[in-house]
């Protein structure tokens, strides 16, 4: 990963007493400020060729792939997933269903198809382009992952106990960092994700843009990242359980609007 | 590798409450080694098993028998445990080690990512408490070197269901880096101490 | 002929790359202080003052992109030029406004540190300057 | 190669807003990677040159920049284009929403 100038820059900054809550509002302001001045909407741009674009053995794009809504029906589609799909008779999110749709439509080998699905800041992979088409499709509608199929109430159980569950090279769950209220790693606020209210801001505006390595990022993505530094060992890309996690997530974010492809820091 | 320093009996209890679902193959089946980071990473020792059952909050009792196994992991160096707070304030601030993408051994302490330490460094983290002025306040005799090198070597020993890595037992830490950290708490002269 | 023009022809001439058809004031933005970037763009003598507004974060998570946006309330104002005083080339930009175009410009730049960031605004043959310092911080594990 | 770029420019109060946005590495003599970077972005507006902008390196990785040009009618045509270091190139035209 290249960063500026080679190296992280650590900074001896002059500490301003009491001024932690004006710190707070600057780094707002730092991050209203990086959304509107945001390329991400040229990673829609991109996606939407790739969406378009035949491709595979069948030689065909993916414009018929039924994303829940229906064949080829985008609009609000990001926003219902993860959901029960019957054809393939499991519950999959955004990326699993792109996959199946490589597999299925374009008659792909899932080992091609998933060579790269995590990207760089030279080249975003194929699932980060799509990604970012497809979920800025469903702006403004609220979200609404599937909770009512058997399969879909199993994966909610799953997410949660992953969720929860320590284990790992430095014995952490997800809760480690998003289990208490107003805890910060280094200067980023950690949102306590099992807790609607902060879940659903959050949901809202994945997948996103890092400007701090100008590389647009998954949620599967956010999932197998959140692991690394958990210093476990490494999920597998559309397992039951990254999408039981994105799934609970979800669901804990229910009725946001969403609002993204969003932009961090 | 990792001895599983637990009774069973005081276990079995606890094992009863635990969800329907199977976590432990859960992991097994979706999980894939890489690098560094082997399958066994997700076979829970003891307090990992205790303390994701209890949500953190242990019986008491099994808590302090589990923290005396974690104690006896610690392996006290002899003499002064203050080692270099300059070298102990890189360590302090670097967030590398034992994720796969690290190379095995090239460990440092992700300090900053939770605590607060020296006053000049205004980006530090929230989830563990403050540490400024951590040896002003607290003096530096053997005594409170040992807890701290104790405490930065297995924080578990201490507080079975910390947050806190176990950086020393974990492998994440040599002793000397450890000790130099203690220096960087301790040392009247690191930026910790100064003011 | 205007200068671009110019250039154009006699890179056509003598079959340079496409390069070297724009304008870019080498000089300037090779320069590695911010006296000598200010040299460079014909700003060593610029005059402070109010009259030139920037907004930016005071602190900026990560350095890669600190978004800044630039106006200029001087009158007759016909350029402006970013200034990153702690960079390795300090110079980022100059933006030449001509009839029809408003003083003003929004990007966001790249800063290796906390720095000061000089803005200076060229208007009827004089330049004219204001900074604002911005903190860079090191970001959190996740995001 | 240039990717994809994307504009909008709207009308509003007697100014009319440019925010246009640029698929490009911007890399620097420091990250390791060959010196990649756009020089000069030039804006129009119906057909006549506005801005002219020389940029160095320090610009972030896909450049995003906002312009505000005075007057402007739904209809007028903006055009924003940019030449980097290696000659490469690239324009978007757009009308004034």
């Amino acid at each position: 990963m290249t960063r500026f100038f080679g190296t992280i820059v650590i900074l001896g900054l002059t500490a301003i007493p009491a001024a932690a809550q004006d710190t707070k509002k600057e780094i707002q302001k730092y991050q209203q400020m990086i959304a509107e001045g945001s390329p991400v909407e040229l990673f829609e741009l991109e996606g939407e060729t790739l969406w378009k674009k035949p491709q595979g053995p069948h030689n065909v794009s993916l414009e018929k792939c039924d994303l829940g809504q229906g064949a080829g029906v985008l609009k609000g589609a990001y926003a219902r997933l993860p959901r029960y799909f019957k054809d393939a008779d499991r519950v999959m999110d955004l990326e699993t269903r792109l996959l199946h749709c490589m597999t299925t439509l374009q008659g792909r080998s899932r080992d091609e198809a998933t060579k790269r699905v995590f990207g760089n800041e030279n080249q975003p992979s194929e699932m980060e382009y799509l990604s970012a088409y497809v979920a800025g499709q469903s702006r403004g509608v609220k979200l609404a992952a599937g909770n009512s199929h058997p399969k879909e109430k199993e994966a909610y159980e799953l997410g949660k106990a992953l969720f929860f569950h320590r284990a790992g090279g430095w014995d952490m769950s997800c809760a480690s960092c998003h289990g208490e209220d107003n805890k910060r790693i280094r200067m980023q606020e950690l949102p306590v994700l099992h807790k609607p209210q902060a879940a659903r801001p959050i949901m809202a505006t994945w997948p996103a843009y890092r400007v701090s390595n100008s590389q647009f990022k998954t949620m599967q993505w956010r999932i197998n990242d959140c692991y690394r530094q958990m210093r476990y060992p490494e999920p597998k890309f559309a397992s039951e359980a990254t999408i039981a996690l994105i799934t609970y997530l979800t669901v804990t974010a229910a009725g946001e609007p969403y609002r993204g492809p969003g932009t961090k820091r | 590798m990792r001895t599983l320093l637990f009774s069973a009996v005081l276990l079995s209890g606890i094992a009863c409450a635990q969800s329907p679902v199977d976590v432990q193959k859960v992991l097994q089946r979706d999980f894939q080694a890489r690098g560094q980071a082997t399958m066994e990473r997700v076979v829970q020792d003891g307090l990992q098993r205790v303390c994701t059952d209890t949500h953190d909050r242990p019986p008491s009792e099994l808590a302090r028998q589990l923290e005396a196994d974690q104690m006896k992991t610690i392996d006290f160096p002899q003499g002064s445990l203050i080692g270099d707070w300059k070298r102990g304030e890189r360590i302090a601030q670097g967030g590398r080690g034992l994720t796969w993408n690290d190379k095995p051994g090239a460990g440092e302490g992700s300090c900053y990512n939770c605590h607060q330490l020296a006053p000049q460094e205004m980006s530090h983290g929230t989830i563990g408490p403050t540490l400024l002025r951590f040896g002003w306040m607290r003096g530096n005799g053997p005594e409170m070197q040992r807890y701290v090198y104790g405490k930065i070597y297995n924080a578990k020993a201490y507080n079975l269901c910390s947050q806190m890595p176990r950086l020393g037992y974990s492998g994440t830490l040599t002793s000397e880096q450890i000790k130099d950290l203690v220096g960087l708490l301790l040392d009247p002269e690191s930026p910790v101490n100064k003011q | 002929m205007t200068r671009r023009s110019l250039l154009a022809f006699l890179g056509l001439l003598l079959a340079k790359p496409l390069s070297v058809l724009a304008a870019w004031n080498e000089q300037a933005f090779g320069a590695k202080t911010a006296p000598d970037a200010l040299k460079g763009i014909g700003a060593s003598a610029a005059a402070p003052s109010k009259d030139i507004v920037i907004e930016a974060p005071q602190i900026a998570e990560n350095g890669a992109v600190v978004p800044i946006e630039i106006s200029s309330n001087v009158p007759g104002t016909t350029a402006i030029a970013v200034v990153i005083e702690k960079n390795p080339f300090p110079l980022a930009g100059r933006f030449e406004f001509k009839e029809g175009a408003l003083p003003f410009v929004k990007l966001n730049v790249k800063m290796g540190e906390t720095s000061d960031v000089r803005v200076v605004a060229f208007a009827g043959g004089k330049q004219f300057s204001a900074t604002r310092e911005i903190k860079v911080t090191i970001g959190g594990c996740g995001g | 190669m240039a990717g994809p770029m994307k504009m909008r420019a709207t009308a509003q109060g007697g100014t009319t807003e440019v925010r246009v946005l640029m698929t490009h590495p911007m890399t620097t003599a420091q990250s390791g990677q060959p010196l990649h970077f756009i020089q000069n972005v030039t804006v129009k507006q119906n057909g006549k040159t506005v801005i002219e902008a020389e940029i160095s390196q320090a610009v972030s990785r896909n450049p995003v920049f906002s312009f505000r040009l005075k007057g402007g009618a739904k209809g007028d045509k903006i055009e924003v284009s940019w030449l980097d270091n290696k000659g490469e190139s690239n324009t978007i035209e757009t009308a004034v929403a």
